[in-house]
């Protein structure tokens, strides 16, 4: 077993413009069983090697029965997207979707209370099980190892830098998973965090951060008490300028919680290793697991 | 997108939120004809997107149309520099002018998202006037907010409280709650980010209106508010940020950098930036080409680079995944055509058609330095700029 | 509150769902002289508060001005009564006339809420033009049903889900599509508890057009939407019945009944009904007074209940709780006063203050019998009519 | 133990008003413990002997630590009164109020699914429990009696006439709750069913019901599958004519699952004792206990 490791990994996909169909090719080709796609306008057709295209989610489920849905629709469709997919009680749906306005997603939070659905992102690269050849997002097949560390990150190509240098050194993932750059995610450090520690096929846990919120010291608090496994974290945005947006819209510095220092320190009192520098990630889990 | 003074008060207008009389000028004589037809004590603000505008300048009181002549030719053509514009500087093309009212005291009004609480957030406080930042930090129990459930909206019996705290009396107090209901309005119907009113003033001991009005509506959502885009003004960016804004790239200038930095994705950029600060040299700029970026895309992003004067050095550090590194690639060279500046470039170029991209980068005339990854990257920048 | 297909297609239009070209006339002359402005084939409808217009001759195809006028003078200041309207009659004091459409086809379009779900519920059917009711048990499987979750609001995926069920092309789905988002909007932002459209018509193959609209605003939302109250239209109640909503009073009356009923409380008026019913006696009325009713509350209701020329015999059945006997009583006296008809009473009080009650009444010159309880009022009923 | 027995029995009213005032004298003269009030400008002063009026919901739970929230305020402010108690963590909420629009109730009904609150009515008697003096609402004081036959019912003064026959034959009560005439209500049939069942103090259950809505079905159900005491049903609303408004918002004939008939051959099947008349409600218990 590893982490969010659902009964049979199968993923609909929703979204199948150019880069949903161009990524959903890629998941594919790293072995990822996708047993269907989602287009109002397509339905009936299949693409890629034979995947059947149904109109709605609740008609791909009944014929397909995934587990997994991965959700690739323009911003202004996305909210309805992700409901579609909750309705249809689909297990583990994953966003890559960026853009989405913030008075969507709070909606989203708010409906998932009660529901059965883990959400990962959106504004995310998803996430990769190398040994189970499981990868549902974007992170690029050739960069990651089966292996024993686990990543959790809120940056997309940030991680791929991380799964490089780990993978450059020779230690391999248990599995790499992007929770997304936007101010209100579903799956957050916490969750990943948890998993991670239950999860026997993993030994060390990377954690990248950024400036903004104050999910890294909420996760420090996690780790602090809860996290029994060593973990390295990197807070990138350290030379960031106050009050400026950094691309990400969870990445603004508002206030003193949401400086990279505060961040670290806070992470440090809980026992972390921290990589200085977002080019040190791999030797210090290198160091650590010696 | 952010709005100005004027447009944000014709807004209020509309949903019912006392304002003071006033009228947009743009030259000064309508400052002075304006003058004439409002009031015997007037405001002059210059219509800019930063806040801080008091202290820098940008508001005077005047008291005669001779005052207000001179204070809006004064401002008007002329550029601001506040605390909050982070270096930049913004024009002055259009003044606000309104009459002057008898403040008995000054509160502080805002709605935004909180995104721990992951709602709304009313924000109230009894020191307005002041940089909230600074009331946060000296007295956070002068603070008080009210947060908004999702599905029952604004509760009355919250606005009550957050009113009673005050202890205005009866008059006020609904005067206040009625303009936070309104203040509400706006920022759910418009998908806001922020709607401030600092001041929102005690007008002669018995009238809540808001002296100042500022209103962001948040980019994601501006697909819901076509008719919106026509509020927004260009003037207040400067050319470099107006391109990047319009071919959709996350571009922000830093000042006293020399390292120009092409990265897609957010948290690369940002580390990027880190590294470069690391290795002693300061980045000229965040830019974040994004996830799915076309070769005219990244053409864009790189002549914003080259205009920069400040560059001499480009760093690119490219990890392809949904972008293509073979169109980055081809983006680079289209736009090196163009600009024909050959500042020295360290590039990094891994994931989805990085090789290609490799073969398309070596056949053209830039002067290029790979590099394997970003500790290799960091080291070679010391290497060129560093002796 | 009901409006009327001319009101309810005036909203229709500010929301912009497509209506057929349309005149409200109240003479014959205008129904004639809107027709040359209209088309060359028309439809003159009556406006009344009441559905199956149709068959109850309502509504008419006209083909010249002539017949539009001829039909014009015909229906208005004539009474109508339908199938639907319950033995009531409906006056018509206004027509709409408007352009007659080449309909293909004829859907059915409803929002209304569902008690079970708790939700609003989108009904649709592709056997518009018929009666709903009689569709549903007929043909269950025409019947597509949409649940809106009150946080979501109506899900595009369940529109298209329920568009594309009927099949009828990307273009007609369309515009289905819309006219549903749009016919929702109106239901939420009027706190509607109806908003129908019988037939919405394909027309021409090609466009979508509300034939007919029925809009009923919820009458508890009514303190939310003040400015719809002018749109009520009292000539469509008859004067008893106008005063009872007048005075805040539940009352239906009921054909063929003898007995008055004044109850507190829907479900003991029920109860009243079913006991004088299985006494052998069938209920004039149905008249919830309700929790709190004053004197004149009371005066009122006895009034209608006197102004019934079917009644033979008044049943008093009170029972205190938040409604005091005692004032109940004196509203009683005070209505017997200026009605002075000395219809026979049984009357059960019990509850706060019965006793006073008793004393008031015992005190009056009404012809009174009390009753314990219940099975002894149904006792009395028999003994008072049955011999 | 009986049911609806909080820890405490303290009880807030909110709305103080004519109606509200009144009841709630008579409330204290029944026995029971009203500890506070809330109206927004009478804060700091008393009604009655000394209940202390305060000006939130939240204030007066703070200085009085009340179980229950009784609510009389009118129509167009209710829900927000209801959500303030639910916010302030109220176990038990009654609300008498009547005419809250069905699309508040949505809301309300939405909002108390994660909550800790449970919501009697609104537009309903409230409930009484003799045995304890404890009444939450309207049922007038002297017509009931302690014993062991628990009633409830969609219909306030119907609920009274029932108390009142059972009183008479000398059969008291062990609580009689009003779950309100509106469509939209919380607690409902099948929830107070279940307290009845599981309450030692009841021996046998009078329920009563009208027409409209399918509640009446879904309590037969659940009789019929878990409840063992013997049940006497009364539907009332046997004349009304179909298509009627008859007062009570749910009291509307819609389709034929609404008819009384449809809803006494329901409990009939659920071995429900059926009082034909509701004259006869009082007598059926009687035969039934004998």
């Amino acid at each position: 077993m590893s982490i969010l490791n659902n009964d049979s990994n199968k993923v609909l996909i929703q979204g199948l413009g150019r880069d949903g169909s161009f990524q959903t090719e890629k998941c594919i080709q790293f072995g990822t069983q996708v047993v269907s796609g989602v287009h109002p306008t397509r339905a009936g057709k299949t693409f890629g090697e034979g995947v059947p295209i149904f109109g709605s989610v609740e008609e791909a489920v009944k014929a397909t029965s995934p587990d997994i849905g991965l959700i690739f629709v323009p911003a202004p469709f996305a909210l309805d997207a992700i409901v579609e997919q909750i309705d249809s009680d689909i297990r583990t749906v994953v966003c890559i979707t960026e853009g989405i306005p913030v008075s969507d997603m709070i909606k989203v939070n708010q409906y998932l209370k009660d529901k059965k659905t883990r959400l990962i992102g959106p504004n995310c690269p998803g996430y990769i099980i190398p040994e189970k050849n499981v990868k549902v997002g974007i992170i690029p097949n050739d960069i990651v190892s089966s292996g024993e560390v686990g990543v959790v990150s809120r940056s997309g190509t940030l991680t791929y830098e991380a799964i490089v240098q780990l993978t450059k050194l020779g230690i391999g993932q248990s599995a790499c998973v992007g929770i997304g750059g936007d101010p209100i995610h579903g799956t957050t450090f916490v969750d990943v965090l948890e998993m991670f520690e239950k999860d026997k096929n993993t030994r060390a846990i990377v954690m990248i951060g950024e400036i903004g919120g104050t999910n890294e010291q909420i996760a420090a608090n996690k780790i602090k008490d809860e996290i029994s496994k060593p973990v390295v974290a990197c807070i990138v945005g350290q030379t960031a300028p106050q009050g400026k947006r950094m691309g990400h819209a969870g990445a603004i510095v508002t206030g003193k919680s949401a400086l990279a220092s505060e961040k670290i320190e806070a992470l440090k009192n809980a026992g972390v290793t921290i990589a200085d520098s977002p080019t040190e990630i791999g030797l210090k889990v290198h160091n650590l697991l010696k | 997108m952010q709005l100005h003074e004027y447009q944000a008060k014709d807004i209020f207008k509309k949903f019912e939120i006392v304002v003071p009389e006033g009228r947009v000028a743009v030259s000064s004589v309508e400052c002075k004809e304006y003058f004439e037809l409002l009031a015997k004590k007037c405001v002059i603000k210059a219509q800019i997107h930063a806040g801080g505008r008091g202290k820098a300048g940008g508001i005077k009181l005047v008291t005669s149309p001779q005052e207000a002549e001179d204070a809006g030719s004064q401002m008007l053509g002329s550029n601001l520099n506040t605390f909050q514009s982070a270096g930049g500087e913004f024009p002055i093309n259009k003044i606000y002018i309104e009459e002057a009212l008898n403040v008995t005291n000054e509160l502080y009004l805002a709605i935004t998202m909180d995104f721990e609480m992951k709602c709304p957030v009313v924000i109230l406080s009894t020191e307005g006037g002041m940089n909230i930042e600074e009331v946060a930090e000296k007295f956070p129990k002068k603070i008080i907010k009210l947060f908004v459930d999702p599905l029952i909206g604004l509760s009355p019996y919250k606005v009550r409280k957050l009113c009673s705290m005050l202890n205005m009396g009866k008059k006020l107090d609904e005067q206040l709650s009625s303009t936070i209901f309104k203040a509400y309005s706006i920022f759910d119907s418009l998908d806001c980010s922020l709607v401030e009113i600092n001041p929102l003033a005690v007008v002669e001991k018995e009238s809540i209106v808001a002296l100042d009005a500022k209103i962001t509506i948040e980019d994601d959502s501006m697909f819901r508010h076509k008719d919106l885009a026509k509020l927004f003004d260009e003037s207040q960016m400067n050319e470099t940020e107006l391109n990047a804004l319009k071919n959709d790239l996350s571009y922000i200038k830093l000042f006293e950098g020399q390292i120009g930095c092409m990265v897609n994705g957010a948290g690369l950029a940002m580390a990027t930036m880190d590294i470069t600060m690391k290795a002693g040299m300061a980045p000229a700029n965040f830019l974040d080409v994004g996830g799915s970026a076309s070769e005219d895309k990244i053409k864009e992003a790189y002549r914003i680079i080259c205009s920069d004067k400040d560059v001499r050095l480009i760093l690119v550090n490219l990890f392809g995944g949904i972008l293509r590194c073979d169109v980055a690639a081809k983006g680079i060279v289209d736009g090196h055509k163009e600009t024909r500046k050959k500042t020295p470039m360290i590039v990094v170029l891994r994931g989805t058609n990085s090789d290609e991209a490799k073969t398309i980068l070596q056949n053209s005339d830039l002067d290029i330095t790979f590099a394997r990854d970003l500790p290799d990257a960091a080291n070679k920048i010391q290497q060129k700029l560093g002796n």
